[in-house]
């Protein structure tokens, strides 16, 4: 796949320790990149959303499904659920 | 209709007096006017020393343009604005400002209400909140 | 609560700034606003050269606080600000003003909607709407 | 009864001439009033509401039965309905 920007938010941004990173990644969509980041350490299992739900942005795109294709994407955010208003 | 939507997500505060103008400036065939302010309350068990707001600027932003593009599909509007803060705010500081206005009351009420809905779990804002006692994650209620 | 009720009827015009810094001082506890403003809109047929709203102030008065005891005892508000104007105005001055606020954002909307709808048609104001080709007193629709 | 304040508004106030005036009224409702008014000229038949409806409110208390007895009252206002808002 190549280098992506990963984005953190909130809950997921503190636990992490980073807002953002740039990794070199071979998964081809969302739920199979979770797993792989497993290997950059314990933080990122916060991604497996055991917690709350973990919602996706691909390319500023906000996803529901995990099966979402990230083939060709630059920037991929991982955040709580919102809380706007 | 798309020329009266108004957008912004920012850190400064907003002034009610001259968004009501720009309204104005806009159309004289509004004759309802709904505004919807959110402001930071206090806690009902501890005291609030700030509330932190994060966001996804770039994606709050076209996310708040989607909504408003709904809602102007779905109502007779005559203006729409949407302004949402982000940082470090205090008691009673103003967090959202939603206008809408319609030549009939109902259009604008009903408009608002849903924008309102919206924003609450579909735009990425994250809101924290720092109290004496406690420190947390909002979480959707 | 019901010293937290507000009601004017006036000729001048409002303050949208000082009235919301004004609910502000009064509750730390209300996280919505819901602000309505009734403003002067130009007619579809016609160019309307003026508004002019006559009202039996007094009783007016007393209605619209009546309402706001009404809406007070309905829902479980905050503040409750009312401000009507009467006398002659022009296209996009604002006619009336109605405040309403609470922690959570629906009891604020669906009263201010109500007392709204009370305005339209049990406060003693009658608007006559005086336009370059036609003069004629406004029927409730 | 003895003497009351009458008050006009809106149409009301505008085919009668006047926004208020002090009449000696035997009349004991609003009913047998409009009636009586009938006497003081042609204008006051606006009162018997053909075009619209009428609203009358005693010393300030808002009525819609005509039946309502004014006995004791000292302001009696006649408008057409509200249109306030």
């Amino acid at each position: 796949m190549g280098k992506v920007k990963l984005k953190y938010f909130s809950r997921i941004r503190e636990t992490i320790g980073k807002t953002s990173e740039l990794v070199e990644i071979k998964s081809t969509n969302i739920q199979d990149l979770i797993e792989e980041l497993q290997a950059m350490g314990e933080q990122y299992s916060v991604l497996k959303g055991r917690d709350f739900a973990i919602y996706s942005a691909v390319d500023q795109n906000i996803v529901t499904d995990v099966k979402t294709s990230i083939e060709g994407a630059t920037e991929i955010a991982f955040f709580p659920p919102m809380t706007g208003g | 209709m798309l020329n009266k939507i108004i957008v912004a997500v920012q850190k400064s505060d907003f002034d009610l007096n001259s968004e009501l103008e720009t309204l104005k400036l806009k159309t004289e065939k509004a004759g309802a006017v709904v505004i919807f302010v959110g402001k930071v309350r206090d806690l009902d068990d501890d005291n609030l020393r700030y509330l932190e707001i994060e966001s996804f600027e770039d994606l709050a932003k076209s996310q708040i343009k989607e909504i408003c593009d709904d809602a102007a599909n779905k109502w007779d509007l005559e203006f729409i604005l949407v302004k949402h803060r982000f940082g470090r705010l205090k008691i009673n500081d103003n967090i959202v400002l939603v206008i809408t206005s319609s030549k009939h009351r109902k259009n604008a009420y009903e408009a608002s209400a849903f924008i309102m809905e919206y924003l609450k779990s579909n735009v990425p804002f994250w809101k924290k909140e720092v109290a004496d006692k406690t420190q947390k994650w909002v979480e959707n209620s």
